[in-house]
């Protein structure tokens, strides 16, 4: 950080944004609550502007994002207002959705939840950041704290303000949302190439499996969303902050050139590689306990639904999707061939190591632990309800097993020569080619879901914005700007330096009044006299 | 009545001199005249016909004074005339110092 | 409750002796003067205190009751105002250390300041209408020697006139005192308002009340009665331009008047709408025609001058608009204007300080050299113009808020629309001073200064970000005891010894 | 009473010629005959305090004035100077507000105890406790150091503040040559 | 000034002080008192200072002195009212006994404060005096 430009503006802004977000908790009120809500909008403006190269465009991009959801959100609870007269939190009994203007006020408020999760299709901003800023930023803004405030949001929301599983559309809107965010983003999670860029769709798609939890209106799957969330602030602090260590050793995030690192930074690879499996859902970490639970849930649902398993199928194939683009940051970062530059590149710091090795312990101990530590003091008591069952899942159990399978595997490892990547002399046309060229990138590794057609061409409309409202809105709203940079903001300025020419005008003319004569000043005294008279006495 | 009206009379007379008269002097002079306007007026207001000044002669006579409060007020309110019009020649004094002349209309370098 | 003669003893018995200590340690008169506004500042923070449990407390000089001796009346409000005071001149007084060295002859200038505390001071807290005249005048007088303190050519000018229009006013007072004495025979002020409730509203009682909100508003400068202060305030010293347009014509014009109006002759916008009308109208007034005048000055000070007529106009707003929110919001506006002009005025001192000049065409570039000072200069204007963490703006705000519930929304929307003309002279300061490029020689502002300025900072964010609790604890209450009108007079004679 | 009405007559001519007279120590003079003449009608409502402070307040004011005279001009140089018409447009505002005025007063004053019918409702509280209680036998001085003891603190401040000032002002220079 | 004023000022000037301390010390029982016994005292400097000119008096020593008195007159007054509230408990109380009416020993503190102000008033209008008569050295700058 000590490198950065501006830092102590950073830290301001930090603060600020802590600030705001423990506001935004606390309010017990929507006013308020969207008072703080919009202090964050500028606090994260001000964060992103702090980038490591020109950060402004990416900065705009979620202001302008975040700011209109969050007037769309206004509006929202304007409406709530207007049709219930209350906008307190702990209302007596939650609103049905007895009215439409309350669907759309559900939904209006639903937006500004979204845009901060990161939810498709206003998911663009995240993405966009992380090529700009630095990962502490990334890990800490849209990889924690705006998932935070996002999920705190939509369960006030959907809970304890309106009650939604008294009404299947809205679940159903959430979980597509959902679905489609885990999917659609895991893809692109695939497509990447740049570590940072990767993780940051990856941030979007866990997303999704937050807002199906919650969609689904089933309990367990509900403090599975919330134990996921808390999980994902744990593992993708630890991915984001393992991947800052690299670029701070390597200097790049560019998956194509990294590579072998493995033994240079065995911490951070070691840390890595339990987040990325957490993260991915491999029992017995904290990620498949979670996710197992939001699976439960949407299985549940199968008496109001009859499309519950494509949710259930999005959300398990994306938990696989999710595996198959870890293993390819694990790969491109730390295993294969090392790039020559890199073979004095160290562990990294002892103060970036530390925090790194403590969020991945965690990792493990909320995942064997996950029954006797987070669900019963964090989860459970603050959502305030009982759970039926807690499924078929005993993660201490599993653990055991599979801990004898890992010890099985190493011992097998260890007679193998898997440590070392193994060396082959590479021939083409008889010369032997550097090793360098021959090196298999890990960003290739999911190249081939690029010739397939269907595919490819989404990505390739992914890639080329087609997703992102983003710029459909600065389209529309650029031609706006050239319509009112003729007519309206001539007509405007122009008002104004009227306006102003003709204050000023006035200020000369009064100002020539103070003459410096004292007869004159004396009979103001008198002018105002005979006014007060005139009034009071006459 | 017309007796207190002859102390609006001067009292007005001395607003005449400070509104009207463009020499330093005679504004402190108009000054001078509405604190005298003012002083009589307390004076006058007090007054009882044919009681005595509040100043006793005799323990046991029978008490039959003017209002004693007015003159209190009136020694008071001739000390602060006394203290402002001091002040005032001061400034009237070191103004003539600086600018040479009473002519108030010449002395305005502050306006604006 | 003896502590309550202290408020004007301690300042007047200061002045007193520091002429003895002038000729025998010069060095010592700031840090005596320094520690007496100190001494005041407690005091005031206990008066305070004690008034949160005690709504009125009266002390008899000479142990006479009231409507034979003369009282001291401690309520919410005096103890409001002699904090507001007491900020201002302790900060007035660290500053002027090193301000005032410039100056010869300094022993008359610190006993000249700790006469105008003791007259300030002695206004608020006196319940005898005489008394008030007298310590007015004191107030009044050292004010008129102060200003020509410089004794230059254009000071001495500005003095002659401000003492001109001011003894006016002073005059007019005394006047209407007479008059008042005339049909009262009494010069309590709990006891006339009793008297005058048996009078009624007969012209008698609109003269005397129409000459007294003249010589009120000769002294707090409102338009059309203002012009004597862009001529004073910037001709004095620093501190005390920052005294006299923080607080000075406040407690001479506004104290009096509103203590006059509510308590004395128990008027309400209930009985007296067009009273109220009157005052909201000089209101408007003064807020529009100053601060439009002060966009075209060229003078650093004389431009916060405008800037102050203009701005207490906001406060007459809020007293006419007479209902709990308006006047608290005046109330607490008296406050805001007292701590942002105070320390605007300071900054101005330490921009003249370091340059020797106050033309705002030959000042540029000093944000960076002064930044104490620059960042002074912010924090005050910010506060003035009534951005929301300061105090200014929840100032504004209640006043809106009085507005909105005695039914003048315009008046809301004209109040605030007219704020942009405090944004637009304070940016004219801004840029032309702290932000634009220039090779003006300036030195940083010297310790004590920025002690001075840093200590009003601090007053105007702790306070607007605590403004709840100032709402709740100080200005509240001072507001009911405007608004508690002829109460005020039971509760005088309640809180007094009877008989003796 | 008709010497009071003579005085009072005597007094608001000797104010006009004060004002209006080109020579200014003629001005003070006649000054100091209003000042004169409200010290006799001082005596003349009862009121022997007041006469004795004005006679030797008067002399020192004089005094002063003239001091300020010998040592500037004799002349008013003003006095037929002709006026800008700002000038005129305030001298008829002043006319304005003056007659408005005095219409107010008159209309006011009816409602005010006639003269020499003083109501007296606290200073008769102090007639009776003047002697017993403050104990000095000259009421006007038991009201202003006894009963209102604060008010001659006040005076005696206000006095000691125009003294300060006075010498304040008359520094020949004010400020210090800044130090290059 | 002729010579006859010069003689005639002499010889007056220690009646008009006498004049001045007997109105200051009956001025709880006469017209007069503090204030008007200050002025005629000072009246009686004046005098002097109008009769021989300037010149004849130390103006550094007069000025200094008389701001002295003039301090110690307030502080004198100012603790006749403090000295009020520390013996009897309220300021300016009449906390002396009142003798007998109508002599010169009565009315508790108010013949000291006709003391405290003569002294004050008396100091203050001669420094006004001396600072005005100074005029001239301000006028040659």
């Amino acid at each position: 950080m000590s490198k950065m430009p501006r830092e102590r503006v950073y830290y301001l802004y930090v603060a600020l944004t802590l600030a705001a977000a423990n506001g935004v908790v606390l309010s017990g009120n929507l006013i308020f609550l969207l008072l703080f809500w919009n202090v964050l909008v500028f606090s994260l403006y001000g964060i992103l502007q702090v980038g490591k190269v020109y950060s402004s465009p990416a900065a705009r991009k979620a202001i302008t994002i975040i700011g209109v959801s969050d007037y769309v959100m206004m509006l929202g609870i304007v409406i709530f207002l207007v049709k219930t007269g209350n906008v307190n939190f702990p209302l007596e009994t939650k609103v049905l959705f007895t009215d439409t203007w309350l669907v759309v006020s559900y939904i209006m408020i639903l937006c500004g939840v979204l845009a901060k999760l990161g939810a498709v299709p206003l998911h663009t901003w995240i993405p966009e950041s992380a090529k700009v800023v630095p990962a502490s930023t990334l890990a800490f803004i849209p990889g924690s704290l705006d998932k935070l405030l996002g999920f705190y949001l939509l369960m006030r929301l959907s809970y304890y303000i309106f009650d939604i599983t008294t009404y299947v559309p809205v679940q159903m809107i959430l979980m597509i949302i959902g679905a489609v965010t885990i999917i659609t983003m895991a893809i692109m999670a695939l497509l990447q190439k740049d570590t940072q860029r990767l993780l940051a769709f990856s941030t979007v798609s866990q997303a999704g499996y937050m807002v199906l939890g919650v969609g689904t209106g089933i309990p367990i799957a509900i403090a599975g969303a919330l134990f996921h969330m808390l999980n994902n602030v744990i593992y993708k602090s630890a991915l984001f902050l393992s991947a800052g260590s690299v670029e701070y050793r390597t200097k790049t995030t560019d998956m194509d050139s990294l590579g072998g690192l493995g033994v240079k930074m065995p911490v951070t690879f070691f840390a890595f590689v339990i987040a990325a499996l957490a993260i991915s859902g491999v029992p017995p970490l904290n990620g498949f306990y979670s996710k197992w639970m939001i699976y439960q849930g949407i299985i549940e649902t199968r008496g109001a639904t009859n499309v519950w398993f494509i949710f259930l199928i999005c959300a398990m194939f994306g938990s696989i999707l999710t595996l198959a683009y870890n293993l390819k940051l694990i790969h491109s970062i730390f295993l294969g061939e090392r790039p020559k530059d890199f073979n004095k590149v160290r562990e990294a710091r002892f103060e970036m190591v530390v925090p790194v090795l403590l969020l991945a312990l965690g990792c493990i101990g909320f995942g064997i632990f996950a029954q006797a530590l987070p669900l019963r003091y964090l989860i459970l008591p603050s959502l305030g309800f009982e759970l039926g069952a807690l499924g078929f899942w005993s993660p201490t159990m599993a653990t055991l097993l599979i801990i004898v399978g890992i010890v099985a595997g190493i011992i097998v490892y260890w007679f193998g020569t898997a440590m070392k990547p193994r060396r082959t002399s590479v021939f083409v046309g008889g010369e032997v080619l550097d090793g360098e060229e021959a090196r298999i990138t890990g960003p290739n590794f999911y190249s081939s879901i690029n010739s397939v057609e269907m595919l490819r061409k989404t990505y390739d409309f992914g890639e080329g914005g087609a997703f992102d409202f983003y710029n459909y809105l600065r389209g529309a709203a650029s031609g706006f700007a050239a319509l009112s940079r003729d007519v309206i903001d001539r007509i405007i300025t122009e008002l104004y330096r009227v306006i102003g020419r003709i204050v000023t005008m006035v200020g000369n003319l009064t100002s020539l009044l103070h003459t410096g004569e004292l007869y004159n000043y004396v009979g103001w005294i008198f002018l105002g006299g005979i006014i007060i008279l005139l009034i009071l006495v006459l | 009545m017309i007796i207190f009206l002859s102390c609006i009379i001067l009292f007005l007379i001395g607003l005449y001199a400070i509104v009207t008269k463009r020499n330093l002097l005679k504004i402190v002079i108009g000054f001078a005249l509405v604190e005298y306007a003012i002083n009589l007026l307390f004076a006058l207001i007090g007054f009882r016909s044919g009681m005595l000044a509040p100043i006793i002669t005799q323990v046991d006579a029978p008490h039959r004074f003017v209002d004693p409060i007015p003159q209190a007020l009136v020694l008071t309110a001739i000390v602060i005339a006394l203290g402002t019009t001091a002040l005032m020649l001061t400034v009237v004094l070191r103004i003539y110092n600086r600018y040479k002349t009473f002519d108030i209309a010449e002395i305005r370098k502050l306006k604006g | 409750m003896t502590f309550i003669p202290l408020f004007f003893v301690l300042p007047l018995a200061a002045a007193f002796i520091i002429p003895i200590l002038g000729k025998i340690a010069k060095s010592l008169i700031w840090i005596f003067v320094t520690l007496v506004s100190f001494a005041l500042f407690v005091l005031a923070l206990y008066g305070a205190a004690v008034t949160q449990e005690v709504p009125m407390i009266v002390y008899q000089m000479g142990n006479w009751p009231p409507p034979l001796g003369i009282v001291m009346a401690f309520d919410s409000f005096s103890a409001f105002m002699t904090l507001v005071i007491s900020m201002l001149v302790f900060a007035g007084s660290v500053f002027s250390l090193r301000y005032i060295s410039h100056y010869t002859g300094q022993w008359k200038f610190y006993t000249l300041y700790m006469l105008i505390t003791a007259g300030m001071m002695g206004i608020v807290i006196t319940g005898d209408l005489f008394n008030m005249f007298v310590f007015l005048e004191i107030a009044a007088i050292s004010s008129y020697a102060l200003v020509a303190f410089g004794v230059d050519a254009e000071e001495l000018e500005a003095s002659f006139k401000y003492m001109v229009m001011g003894e006016v006013g002073g005059l007019t007072f005394l006047l209407a005192i007479a008059l008042l004495y005339a049909k009262t025979s009494t010069l309590n002020l709990a006891d006339i308002s009793n008297s005058l409730q048996l009078v009624g509203h007969t012209p008698f009682f609109w003269l005397v009340l129409g000459m007294m909100l003249l010589a009120f508003s000769i002294k707090s400068a409102f338009v059309p009665f203002h012009s004597w202060l862009p001529d004073a305030h910037p001709a004095a010293p620093a501190p005390i331009s920052s005294l006299l347009s923080g607080i000075f014509i406040k407690v001479l014009g506004m104290y009096t008047a509103a203590r006059i109006i509510f308590n004395v002759f128990g008027l309400s916008r209930a009985n007296a709408p067009a009273l109220f009308n009157v005052l909201v109208g000089i209101g408007l007034l003064s807020i529009a025609f100053a601060g439009v005048t002060a966009l075209s000055q060229k003078d650093y000070k004389r431009l916060l001058g405008y800037s102050s007529v203009s701005q207490v106009g906001y406060i007459m707003l809020g007293f006419g608009i007479g209902n709990y929110y308006g006047v608290a919001g005046a109330i607490f506006y008296i406050l805001a204007h007292a701590l942002a002009k105070g320390l605007l005025f300071l900054t101005s001192g330490s921009v003249v300080n370091a340059t020797g000049t106050r033309d705002l065409t030959k000042l540029a570039g000093l944000g960076e050299k002064m930044s104490t000072t620059a960042w002074s200069f912010r924090f005050g204007s910010m506060s003035l113009i009534g951005l929301p963490p300061f105090v200014g703006f929840f100032a504004k705000w209640l006043i809106c808020l009085g507005a909105l519930k005695a039914g003048f929304g315009w008046l809301a929307v004209v109040a605030i629309a007219l704020s942009v003309l405090t944004l637009s002279y304070l940016l004219k300061i801004e840029n032309s001073v702290f932000m634009k490029k220039g090779k003006t020689q300036a030195a940083k502002a010297p310790f004590t200064m920025r002690i001075a300025m840093v200590f009003l900072v601090v007053l105007i964010i702790v306070l607007g970000i605590g403004f709840q609790s100032v709402i709740e604890f100080i200005v509240g209450p001072a507001a009911n005891a405007l608004l508690r009108g002829l109460e005020y007079a039971n509760l005088v004679f309640g809180s007094a010894a009877v008989g003796f | 009473m008709i010497e009071l009405y003579l005085f009072l007559v005597f007094m608001t001519v000797a104010a006009f010629i004060a004002t209006e007279i080109k020579d200014l120590l003629a001005a003070v003079i006649s000054l100091g005959a209003v000042g004169f003449s409200v010290a006799i009608i001082f005596i003349l409502v009862q009121a022997p305090d007041l006469a004795i402070v004005q006679i030797v307040v008067e002399v020192v004011t004089i005094v002063i004035f003239v001091a300020v005279v010998f040592r500037t001009t004799h002349v008013d140089e003003t006095i037929g100077k002709k006026l800008t018409s700002s000038h005129v447009l305030s001298i008829v505002g002043f006319a304005f507000f003056a007659l408005l005025f005095f219409v107010a007063t008159v209309r006011a004053l009816q409602e005010l105890p006639a003269f020499g019918n003083a109501t007296m409702k606290v200073a008769s509280e102090y007639i009776r406790l003047g002697l017993s209680r403050a104990g000095g036998a000259n009421l006007v001085g038991d009201v202003i150091l006894d009963f209102r003891a604060l008010d001659t603190l006040g005076e005696a401040t206000v006095l000691f503040t125009s003294v300060i000032g006075v010498i304040a002002l008359m520094r020949s220079v004010g400020r210090k040559k800044l130090k290059a | 000034m002729s010579l006859i004023v010069k003689t005639v000022t002499t010889i007056m000037i220690g009646f008009i002080f006498i004049y001045g301390a007997y109105i200051i010390l009956h001025g709880h029982l006469t017209p007069g008192g503090g204030f008007a016994g200050g002025v005629i005292i000072a009246g009686a400097f004046i005098l002097k200072i109008l009769a021989f000119g300037s010149e004849a008096i130390d103006e550094k020593k007069s000025e200094m002195g008389s701001s002295i008195f003039e301090s110690v007159g307030a502080l004198l007054f100012i603790g006749v009212a403090i000295a009020g509230l520390v013996l009897a408990g309220t300021f300016f109380l009449n906390f002396l006994p009142k003798g007998i009416p109508l002599h010169l020993w009565s009315a508790g503190i108010i013949p000291f404060c006709n003391i405290a102000i003569g002294i004050k008033v008396g100091a203050g209008l001669f420094s006004i005096f001396l600072a005005l008569a100074a005029v001239k050295y301000v006028m040659t700058d």
